[in-house]
């Protein structure tokens, strides 16, 4: 059976480390938030400029001045510290922050990531997207493997607007986990697949070539 | 010295504005958002201005008053999926929008307010972003080599920020997230005028803890907003024993 | 998490260096030096070192006993007026001296910790700076056109800062003008040092006052200097009829 | 009689306008801050991370964290800010600080400058000379007519290695008061002379060509 979306923010919270500074994106990577590794210290970074965000606030307890960057209200910790946007950015594309989880609309086999724009539709805007991927030391994208009408999200190429080219270090789709050498020629790599799901049913679903991981069948 | 306390917002634009100037606005989201000053643009009914913030507005709020107003020939921001006028001005053609990373537009309003023209970042490489700019490669500090794309600075004609404190000499204090664009965006202003919550004595800032230094700040008018506004409030629940 | 505290200035240190690499240091004059870790510097003898700081050292100070052991092979800075062994050394060509203007200097570690690998200033545009460097024009908000120098952003192996306070996650904060260029530095290490003359509980410092977040601190030693030194004591008269 | 340093500080102060926010260079620009004119506010900068110079401490009051460019001691004000470097400098570059008042070796008549370095002789380094010239609205150069060999130091081009191209709008020297058109094609205008000075006398120790201003001869 496909990993449903609280295993697939379980297996995205696998990578993360004691004494990271993670940023999460909206969506499955925001319950990462809930699911760090007892005795694990990792430091949740917000591109609005806070560093230590904690819980959602208590009713009655909500603070205008203090929201992520989803606009919902939260809370900081002891050791938090704010900053600027300029400052907050500084530390994303300085490459400080370790581990970045982000949603996607489609990723390239070799790590390029589109998940702010479709032509034709209304626009948003990418806001802190484009900086997290280019900047952050790791990116992780968690997505769906198969759109609703059940094409391969996961491609040889993006046909979407790019977020960012050879960005993305691992794909989580609901079927398995790709590696993808981005800065070198090596591809994407399925390291594992999710319980109950066949390798030929990957293989079916699934648009990007990919090479198999060791004990990967 | 003449004083840098305005009675209002009205006040210290009076003069200030004329069609086709670029003004800047701090806030993220309704977080540190400059509402009074926003407004009294609004009640000027300058025309054809180019905006320069992170969203220019949301729904009813904020610099959505001016876009509605028709005041607006161009925005340049990061993020305008909380003003559907927006995104459906831009699908018309009505209005121009120029979008940024938001790391982006943070650097290149720091980098206007720092003297810097221009500015090579990663962000964008490969991107729509970077059609049509300088891109070139840079060595990495290991010696391999990436590719960056031109930015330039930004400045504005006039600056509209938001703060929690400011001294009268200008000194400007932010609260949490409410700090966002409001800094660089102070530092960017041909005029900058604080909008804030509390005018202290000089003297009862700590100079070590001071954000916007005074030299960025021409005017100062207190706002009148009495209730701040959540665009998303988010709670959870109280453990069920807990003691109060 | 490992704890980011350690015993002491070797102990910080230990393991972590190697002949030819860069280390940035804090400070201006005498203010702000990270005086234990640079004595730490000096005594591990690592060689070839390139060294980044507004100074490197005033006599018998900080980065001149470095110099002094023969422990460098070339400085980036923007002022040696206050290091006889630096100057003359530089005369008998000993040690290869790269000359930066004071501003120029400061944004290069901010950009290298930013992220930006270039930048455009005015700063040095006809003068020895900008020979070998790439200029070019770019218009002022007025439209007037002016000449610029592309300067690149700066890194190091190892960044050493002198704050006045820590907390345990590694947030500082500097005290009035000891902050000078400990921050930058602090943003553009691979390993950055912080030595401290406090270390506070976690939750003791204001999270709106912090200058430099704890994600740019990866170590903590509690200072062992006990006065810190003036270079130029310059007083004013009491007058003489004043009351006590 | 030439002025002295005093009325040369005094002329310099002449410059400032209420509300100015100044930074001083070491040498005879400092003594312009005893002579700010009564009831006009200035405030000062210390390109090392203040803004809001106060005079000097007294005896057993130094504080060893609290010193100017010059490395003195110093106080600071109410209403004083302390910055990073790159913050100061980011005001400086940015066009922030109204006017620097500034020493001089060699000034050209189109506003060239030289005071950071003698080829041959020790080379103490630029420190933020080169930014200051280059960054600030209105640059004034403070300084002897001519060097200690009759030379003359106002030239016209600088032989010394130069701080910055075309960025002086005034110079004061001891014989007088010239204004440079250091962005256009006028060149330079003896605008005042020293009481009890020359026009012949200028003349014959300027080596720069400059026209006269209103009422000077």
């Amino acid at each position: 059976m496909p990993w449903n979306r609280d295993e697939m923010a379980a297996r995205a919270a696998g990578e993360l480390r004691d004494g990271y500074y993670v940023n999460l994106g909206i969506g499955i990577p925001t319950l990462v938030a809930n699911m760090v590794p007892e005795g694990m210290t990792v430091t949740l970074q917000s591109e609005n400029g806070l560093l230590g965000i904690g819980p959602f606030p208590y009713e009655g307890e909500l603070d205008p001045d203090l929201i992520n960057a989803g606009k919902q209200t939260i809370t900081d910790l002891p050791g938090s510290s704010y900053f600027s946007s300029a400052d907050s950015f500084g530390m994303i594309r300085g490459g400080h922050v370790h581990l970045s989880i982000l949603g996607g609309m489609e990723v390239s086999q070799n790590g390029d990531l589109a998940n702010w724009m479709v032509p034709g539709k209304m626009i948003k805007g990418m806001g802190g997207a484009m900086d997290l991927v280019a900047g952050v030391r790791r990116i992780v994208v968690v997505m769906d493997h198969c759109d609703k009408t059940g094409d391969s999200k996961f491609k040889s190429e993006c046909t979407l607007p790019l977020t960012g080219k050879g960005v993305v270090d691992m794909l989580i789709t609901d079927l398995g986990v790709f590696e993808i050498d981005r800065r070198g020629d090596s591809g994407a790599t399925l390291l594992e697949i999710a319980p109950g799901v066949s390798l030929d049913e990957i293989r079916a679903k699934t648009q990007a070539e990919f090479a198999l991981g060791p004990g990967v069948r | 010295m003449s004083s840098k306390i305005f009675n209002s917002a009205a006040e210290a634009l009076a003069g200030q504005l004329s069609d086709g100037m670029v003004v800047a606005a701090g806030g993220f989201g309704l977080c540190g958002v400059p509402v009074d000053l926003i407004m009294a643009l609004r009640d000027s009914n300058a025309k054809d201005l180019t905006v320069i913030g992170n969203n220019v507005g949301c729904d009813d709020h904020g610099m959505w008053h001016v876009l509605a107003n028709g005041q607006i020939k161009k925005v340049i921001l990061s993020f305008a999926g909380d003003n559907k006028i927006l995104a459906q001005a831009f699908m018309s053609n009505e209005i121009d929008i120029e979008f940024n990373p938001q790391g982006t537009l943070a650097e290149r309003l720091r980098a206007g307010g720092a003297g810097i023209p221009a500015f090579f970042t990663r962000t964008g490489y490969g991107t729509i972003i970077a059609e049509g700019k300088e891109t070139r490669q840079f060595p990495n500090p290991d010696g391999t080599l990436d590719w960056f794309v031109m930015e330039s600075g930004l400045t504005a004609d006039i600056s509209l920020v938001k703060a929690w404190k400011a001294d009268t000499e200008g000194n400007l204090v932010y609260r949490k997230t409410a700090r966002n664009f409001n800094p660089m965006i102070a530092s960017a202003g041909r005029l900058t005028i604080a909008e804030v919550e509390e005018i202290v004595p000089v003297g009862s800032l700590d100079p070590d803890s001071v954000h916007t230094p005074g030299i960025f700040v021409d005017r100062i008018v207190a706002s009148t907003m009495r209730e701040k506004h959540i665009e998303r409030p988010t709670t959870r629940p109280r453990a069920t024993k807990e003691t109060v």
